[in-house]
């Protein structure tokens, strides 16, 4: 099967392991983005599937080709990095083209190839600019024009949009999504924003310390979460977790002073300390309750409200209405049980 | 990292690698192993033409007991050390001014008086030769160390300068601009804000200047004669006219007039190196 | 608003009286900065430098002043030295110091390329490699005309052991200039490895393994990607070896004193030789040269200031 | 005396670097120095190669009062910018007894500028034990120097060591041979800028000189050593003699060679002229700035008077020729043969040397021309018609 | 009036005009916040009332004293950083107590000031830490405790938050509300962040090339705009903008194929070149229409739906249900004429 397969992979440096024994499949065609939290190997992994850094065992495989050996530029992928890395002493024709002019493609061949990635990018008028001079959505456009070019199985991103402003990470962000429909490559691609691995990734891994914790599709993270790692890792503003303990009649929840009639197939027995977690989109604050307003942000559309529990958690709501709550006020929040989740409150496991 | 790591590299090449790299320090260094081989024979190897065989007994304390003992050697180090470290005091402090005046305000001619010192510190000595030594000479100050002093003071601010105004400039404006809203009176932001930042800078530049000084010959020769002024560059010439020919004693003093700046370098190496690529480079 | 008495009273922080300097700090403060700076910088290099040109227009041997014992001649050092040889050749030595000093770039290179690698020990090899630069110009000077002796010098001794003819360093007219250059080279060396190393330290690693996907390797990897990131350097190295072969002085005063008969002279020694050693007592002659070398290296001077006005610019926008 | 009431400070500059003579002027320092109990000395010894450049400087600022420096010619710029003391009123008045037979050379332009306090003559040291073994004779005439040098050539060795490489030892060379060739008084009819470089005279002295030259009479590389470095190819017998001026001798002796082994000869004759000789005289000089001139005057004095330049010349301290007539010359082969030749066999006259006869530029000229020539015989012509043109520049 | 009036206020920097005579006025302890695209002259106008750039011409007065040409310790402000400035060479301490030590105050009141600002910003333990072994979020709070010890009645912050990460920006907008309601000093504050303006500042100041276009409350910004760039940068995702021609029915927008009846009090003529907004909050997609689903990005609680216009026009749409428009396909839209804004196509002024 083409695409990426990573069996039981291993990196150490030195005596540090810091990716522990990944499996993955990655279709050929398919987004994948691997999210987590700073310093869980996103990167490394990457790497060494790019064959920049070495693979300490295990095998990789790229369009059924054992590569774990093999030199960068034989494993027929392209990298985008965080920082374009693009050549500033070349044009952006010749940044384009560099790749295939060190791989002794001809000239003519070279000029179209670098004419059609430019069309696609947008970039025809800035072909004879150095880098310098062009703005960061243009030079990470052209460093995925240099990728383009080369006319790879695999796309590799590193965070690819991190140091552009807002504004332009949006834009550059459907640009992606864009170009994956456009010309159907694998891509895998390593982010820290939500919102980037939610709307782009056809398949979401989500990396814990060089472990997968879990493998799916977003709204599948979203939706059914294994652990409350993820859970909270997906999804914003992150859901809400209040502990709280099993009872006959669900979870018990002293932050909330109520008890929330979760049905679960496995339940644990009673007594157990569990969390239960509840997205801030999931909640609606209504009067009279036992939690205290303690800021309301408004953002016109939304407004985001912040409650403090006498317990001393803190949750966060999502309101459509510009209902104005003032600053201590007490209200409570009402929510669907069966939107919550219940996780083991010491394994974090999901309890289902 | 280029060229590519050699730990990734076949352990053949690592192995090669390993071997070739003594092999070239010692091609590299070879004058000076010679030199220093020399230092440590008796004269009689010399007379009997035996320059490379093995030393026919090991001399070296008596050798350098002579550089030390029977010679001007040690006045001359001293003086070294009278030219230098006032010199690296002044042109730093000098700097540590010019710099915060050109790199942190805006007037005119600021960036004119800028290329005046770097245009004055990469003059050629030579035309400035016959007016100073002129200028010395009429201010009493000929074959004194305080002459030389005064002079390399003034040059090696071209320099310093150079170095000095990119280093503030380097810094962020925010910070002055922050004493700025807090009242602090303009010396005090030199004083207090601005010259413990410099902190680097100001050690870079003096194990630079240090070098710089101590190995100047053409000035000492122009500005001091004789041993009551003159630096060990110079000193070592009448150093080897006295034991003229006598190349283990020759050897011996230049290898003891070399060491003060070896040693700042070994000693201060980082700031040493941060000095010859930041000023230059930035 | 009401009357404008009451706020003095309500706000004294900003009503304060001030002093001129208070007022005018900003616009004076870098002055009082800068004027011992300039004061000595005038006195010992700018203000000397006109000095010399106008030295440059009398016939004088240095003794007495100027104004008495001076002849005022105009521009007859200058048509001197057109016809002097002695002249021309410091001025075609300087010119072989100028393009062989520049081997030292490549050379330094090549070096820094060689140890730039993380095996143990690297940093005191480099540091080792590195020696030559801070031993003064006497000493390298001293160390090279031992190694030059003629037949027992060290490089003699190997030249004969591997049955070549002894060779006369810097006796041969022909080969002292360039024995002497060598000597030279090996500090600047030194000096341009270290500008290497770090140029090669501050190399985006992204971008080499950019290129390494790209497939470029060895030289083409060098040559395309490396070196145009060394250009600060080059161009660093470039500039101080350009300096330091114009400003060669002490190398040829310890190893040759300008000799044999005259052939390793250059403007720098020439100057030194006609203005004030044994023999020379020619102030204006010898300030005459100074110009010449100072107008040379005026060129470079210009090319330094302008890509630093242009750096200047470009920060600024 | 008078003197014993001097008071303050006498400052000396000395140019006697090296370890013999530097001796003999710190104990002459010390001497005056006790004599005179109100009187400090203030000496400074600095290196004699560096002095012949710095002494101008000494001169301008501050100057001290009493300096070395060496007769003729070489005193004359600071005589013209008026550096140096007009002390004829010593010499007449008779301050200064012995001293007749030397104030020509201390003479410019009608008045005597300061005192000799020695000299030494120039001529072959050899090594008397390699002619022994080789069958030689100290040559008289050129024709048996050049016999002689054939023989040591073909015995492996070179006739002549030297060490050009500060080209006045060749200037040494150049002197014998054309007062030699022409006479004395065409050498300095030559010094004095009143002949021509392109003379045949000039032409015949270098072919002289070519003859030993091409029959590899000196040591090779000799541009690259000093004078002192070539002496250890006289002491390893590699070179068997040395033209060069008695302040050798020491050197020779400390270097481990008997008096048995080296000897010296008169430079032989070539032309029927009468016999000039190098005897340079070191000098001392009133600073004309100086602060201290009746110390300076009295110094002067002392070290000129017949004593103090016996001891001062003795074989163990300068080793030279004391330059009062009513001293002694030291119980030494060398000085008594070489004392001996300069007031017996000098019969042409006293040059001082090429560099102090010969004004300061054509010198410096000159003495790289020759040192061209014993490298590049061939390049004579052109040689010769750079110093012609430096000859009409200098003395215009 | 206390606080801080602006008048006709212009700027030069030689030639060039960035500030193009501005009035402003900012009550007494008001949160005002600057806004604008990049280059607009924000921090520019924040640095002239700091005093740090001359004021070409104009008039500022703070707490009704002229301070024009004041020096920048003599106008009552204190300024907060984007890059904090602070002195690493002393500690948090030192660095909060400087600005008094340096005007001669004694030590004992020194130390007091700085505790109480570390009271507040609970700084406490790091008093004696030197920021670089502080976070960038201690960092920053020890900047606001400087300007805090000096007890300002302005407090000034250029884009504060810009160099914290996402998670951590959260919590500081949240701290520094929270100091705004403790202290209540006026406080200007700059920022290119939208979520930023909307929760904090009781007054936005919209800025264009040098020009004040809208000064006014949030969500009266948010729900009146004056202009389409204020409409267009106010709210996120940014307002939809078609362009329609007036009709006696309402306006007629081509890209939509409807005409929508606006109600207007200002009514222009027949035919005039008109731009419709829409927020993408108030649109619904519904099935069948001429726009193609470009591209749907989930993101769990809210998705948005990028359309394309026969037209070119491009819209976006916020949907709250994981509805899934499979990507091509043909919809339409449907909104409130209400909710609609109309603007001169060519002054690009608001039509009410
Ligand atoms: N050269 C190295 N030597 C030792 N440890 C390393 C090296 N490179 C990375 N690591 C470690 O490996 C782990 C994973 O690093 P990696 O860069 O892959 O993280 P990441 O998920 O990309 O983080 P980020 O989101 O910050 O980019 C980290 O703990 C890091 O400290
Ligand atoms: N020293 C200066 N000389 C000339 N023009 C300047 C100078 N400083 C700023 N400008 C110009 O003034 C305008 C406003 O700059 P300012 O920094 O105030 O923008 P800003 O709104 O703060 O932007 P950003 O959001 O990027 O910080 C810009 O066009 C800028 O180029
Ligand atoms: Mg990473
Ligand atoms: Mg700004």
């Amino acid at each position: 099967m083409p695409g990426v397969t990573l069996k039981d992979v291993i990196k150490k440096y030195g005596e540090t392991q810091v990716i522990h024994g990944v499996d993955l499949e990655i279709n050929e065609g398919e987004f994948c983005v691997f999210v987590g939290p700073s310093g869980c190997g996103k990167s490394t992994l990457l790497r060494m599937i790019a064959g920049l850094e070495e693979t300490t065992s295990g095998i990789i495989n790229i369009a059924d080709n054992d590569v774990t050996h093999e030199d960068p530029s034989q494993r027929g992928v392209a990298m985008v990095f965080q920082t374009y890395a693009l050549y500033p002493h070349m044009t952006v024709g010749e940044n384009m083209g560099f790749g295939l002019k060190m791989n002794g493609h001809p000239k003519a061949e070279i000029d179209a190839k670098v004419k059609e990635a430019s069309r696609i990018l947008k970039l025809d008028e800035y072909l004879n600019r150095k880098p310098k001079a062009l703005s960061g959505g243009q030079r990470q456009r052209v460093a995925i024009g240099r990728a383009i070019v080369r006319d790879p199985d695999v796309f590799l991103f590193d965070e690819p949009l991190s140091n552009l402003d807002a504004e332009l990470r949006v834009e550059m962000r459907v640009e992606i999504a864009h170009l994956h429909k456009e010309i159907g490559a694998t891509m895998i691609y390593v982010t820290h924003d939500q919102v980037e691995a939610m709307t782009l990734a056809d398949k979401i891994v989500v990396l814990r310390k060089g472990h997968i914790e879990q493998v799916g599709s977003p709204l599948h993270l979203y939706d059914d979460p294994d652990n409350k790692f993820v859970a909270g890792f997906i999804g914003s503003p992150a859901m809400n977790f209040v502990t709280g303990t099993m009872t006959d009649a669900g979870v018990e929840v002293p932050a909330l002073s109520q008890t929330v009639p979760v049905t679960l197939t496995d339940r644990p027995s009673n007594g157990t300390q569990v969390t239960l977690g509840v997205r801030p989109q999931d909640m609606m604050v209504v009067d009279g309750g036992n939690l205290s307003v303690d800021l309301a942000e408004h953002l016109g559309g939304v407004s985001y409200i912040y409650l403090d529990a006498p317990s001393g958690e803190r949750l966060v709501v999502e309101a459509r209405e510009n209902n104005r709550q003032s600053r201590g006020s007490n209200v409570g929040v009402s929510f669907d049980a069966t939107k919550c989740m219940v996780f083991d409150a010491k394994t974090e496991q999901r309890i289902r | 990292m280029f060229p590519t790591p050699i730990e990734k590299r076949p352990r053949s090449a690592q192995i090669t690698y390993q071997t070739l790299l003594p092999i070239a320090l010692l091609m590299w260094l070879l004058p000076l192993i010679a030199v220093m081989m020399f230092s440590m024979r008796p004269l009689t190897d010399f007379t009997q033409g035996n320059y490379w065989g093995l030393p026919s007994s090991f001399e070296m304390f008596t050798n350098y007991g002579k550089v030390f003992f029977e010679s001007d050697m040690p006045r001359y180090m001293w003086n070294s050390i009278l030219i230098t470290v006032p010199t690296v005091i002044g042109a730093v402090a000098l700097s540590c001014m010019t710099g915060f005046a050109l790199g942190i305000y805006r007037f005119n001619g600021n960036l004119l008086i800028f290329f005046m010192f770097i245009a004055g510190n990469f003059v050629p000595f030579q035309i400035l030769m016959v007016p100073v030594r002129d200028l010395t000479v009429s201010a009493g100050l000929y074959d004194t160390k305080l002459g030389l002093v005064l002079f390399h003071i003034a040059f090696q601010t071209g320099f310093c300068t150079l170095f000095m105004r990119n280093f503030i400039r380097a810094l962020p404006k925010e910070l002055i601009e922050a004493a700025r809203v807090e009242g602090v009176a303009e010396w005090r932001i030199f004083w207090f804000v601005v010259l413990p930042l410099m902190r680097p800078a100001i050690a870079a530049l003096s194990v630079l200047i240090f070098t710089f000084i101590w190995n100047d010959y053409f000035w000492a020769i122009v500005l001091t004669q004789g041993p009551d002024a003159q630096p060990v560059t110079a000193g070592i010439t009448s150093f080897n006219s006295q034991f003229v020919a006598q190349y283990h004693l020759m050897s011996a003093g230049s290898i003891v007039a070399a060491l003060p700046p070896v040693l700042m370098f070994f000693l201060m190496q980082k700031h040493f190196i941060a000095g010859l690529t930041l000023g230059a480079v930035k | 608003m009401t009357d404008v008495t009451a706020p003095a009273v309500a706000t004294p922080r900003s009503q304060r009286p001030k002093g001129w300097y208070k007022r005018n700090e900003i616009a004076v403060t870098p002055w009082l900065f800068l004027i011992p700076g300039i004061l000595f910088f005038s006195v010992y290099v700018i203000i000397p430098i006109f000095q010399s040109f106008y030295v440059s227009l009398f016939e004088w041997n240095g003794l007495g002043d100027i104004a008495e014992q001076g002849e005022f001649v105009g521009m007859q050092n200058y048509a001197e030295l057109v016809g002097d040889r002695n002249f021309e050749i410091s001025l075609w030595n300087n010119l072989k110091w100028l393009l062989l000093y520049l081997l030292a770039i490549p050379a330094g290179l090549f070096i820094a390329l060689f140890l730039n690698q993380t095996v143990v020990g690297i940093r005191l090899y480099k540091s080792l490699f590195f020696f030559p630069f801070v031993i003064s110009q006497v000493v390298v000077g001293l160390v090279f005309s031992w190694f030059y002796l003629p037949n027992v010098g060290l490089l003699n001794v190997i030249l004969q052991f591997f049955g070549f003819e002894s060779v006369n360093f810097l006796g041969d007219p022909d080969v002292a200039t360039y024995a002497i250059i060598a000597a030279g080279l090996w500090p600047q060396t030194a000096y341009a490895m270290i500008l290497y190393l770090t140029g090669l330290n501050a190399v985006d690693p992204e971008q080499i393994e950019a290129a390494r996907l790209d497939g470029a390797k060895g030289h083409k990897m060098l040559w395309y990607v490396i070196l145009p990131q060394l250009r600060p350097a080059t161009f660093i190295a470039f500039v101080v070896t350009i300096i330091g072969a114009l400003r060669s002085f002490d190398l040829i005063s310890i190893m040759t004193n300008g000799g044999p008969f005259g052939s390793t002279r250059v403007l720098s020694f020439y100057m030194f030789e006609k203005a004030l050693s044994e023999y020379g007592f020619r102030m204006g002659y010898g300030s005459a040269i100074a110009v010449v070398l100072f107008l040379i290296m005026l060129v470079f001077i210009g090319y330094f200031l302008y890509s630093m006005w242009r750096d200047e610019r470009e920060a600024r926008h | 005396d008078g003197h014993s009431n001097l008071e303050g400070t006498l400052r000396i500059i000395s140019d006697m670097s090296n370890p013999a003579p530097r001796a003999a002027m710190e104990g002459l320092a010390a001497d005056f120095d006790e004599m005179h109990p109100n009187l400090t000395v203030e000496l400074e010894i600095v290196d004699r190669e560096a002095w012949k450049s710095q002494i101008r400087n000494a001169l301008s600022a501050n100057p001290p009062d009493v300096i070395n420096w060496y007769a003729a010619n070489r005193m004359r710029p600071y005589v013209d910018a008026g550096l140096f003391m007009d002390i004829s009123d010593m010499y007449a008045n008779g301050d200064l007894p012995g001293l007749e037979a030397v104030q020509g050379a201390m003479t410019l332009d009608g008045a005597q500028w300061g005192v000799p306090y020695t000299y030494y003559q120039w001529g072959i040291y050899y090594r008397e034990d390699i002619f022994n073994e080789l069958g030689l004779e100290e040559p008289e005439t050129f024709e048996q120097e050049i016999a002689n040098c054939q023989v040591i050539v073909d015995s492996g060795r070179a006739c002549y060591a030297i060490g050009s490489k500060f080209l006045w030892t060749a200037g040494g060379w150049f002197d014998y041979l054309n007062m030699r060739t022409n006479g004395f008084d065409f050498h300095m009819e030559l010094a004095t800028g009143q002949a021509s470089w392109m003379d045949d005279r000039v032409r015949e002295t270098f072919a002289n000189w070519r003859t030993l030259i091409d029959m590899g009479a000196f040591i090779e590389d000799h541009q690259t050593y000093s004078w002192q470095e070539a002496l250890p190819f006289v002491v390893n017998g590699e070179a068997t003699a040395y033209l060069i001026g008695n302040f050798a001798v020491p050197h020779l002796r400390e270097a481990g060679l008997t008096d048995d082994q080296i000897d010296f000869y008169q430079f032989p004759m070539i032309a029927d002229v009468p016999m000039g000789e190098d005897a340079p005289t070191d000098t001392f000089h009133i600073a004309s700035g100086a602060q201290n001139v009746d110390a300076a005057r009295a110094f002067l004095q002392y070290v000129t008077s017949a004593e103090v330049q016996t001891e001062i010349n003795g074989p163990d301290a300068l080793g030279q020729l004391p330059v009062n007539a009513n001293s002694s010359v030291a119980d030494d082969e060398f000085l008594q043969q070489g004392f001996e030749m300069l007031s017996q066999n000098a019969s042409g006259g006293i040059a001082q040397f090429f560099d102090r006869d010969f004004p300061a530029e054509m010198a410096s000229a000159g003495m790289e021309g020759l040192q061209e020539f014993m490298v590049f015989p061939d390049n004579l012509d052109d040689i010769l018609e750079r110093l012609e043109a430096t000859r009409e520049r200098v003395y215009e």
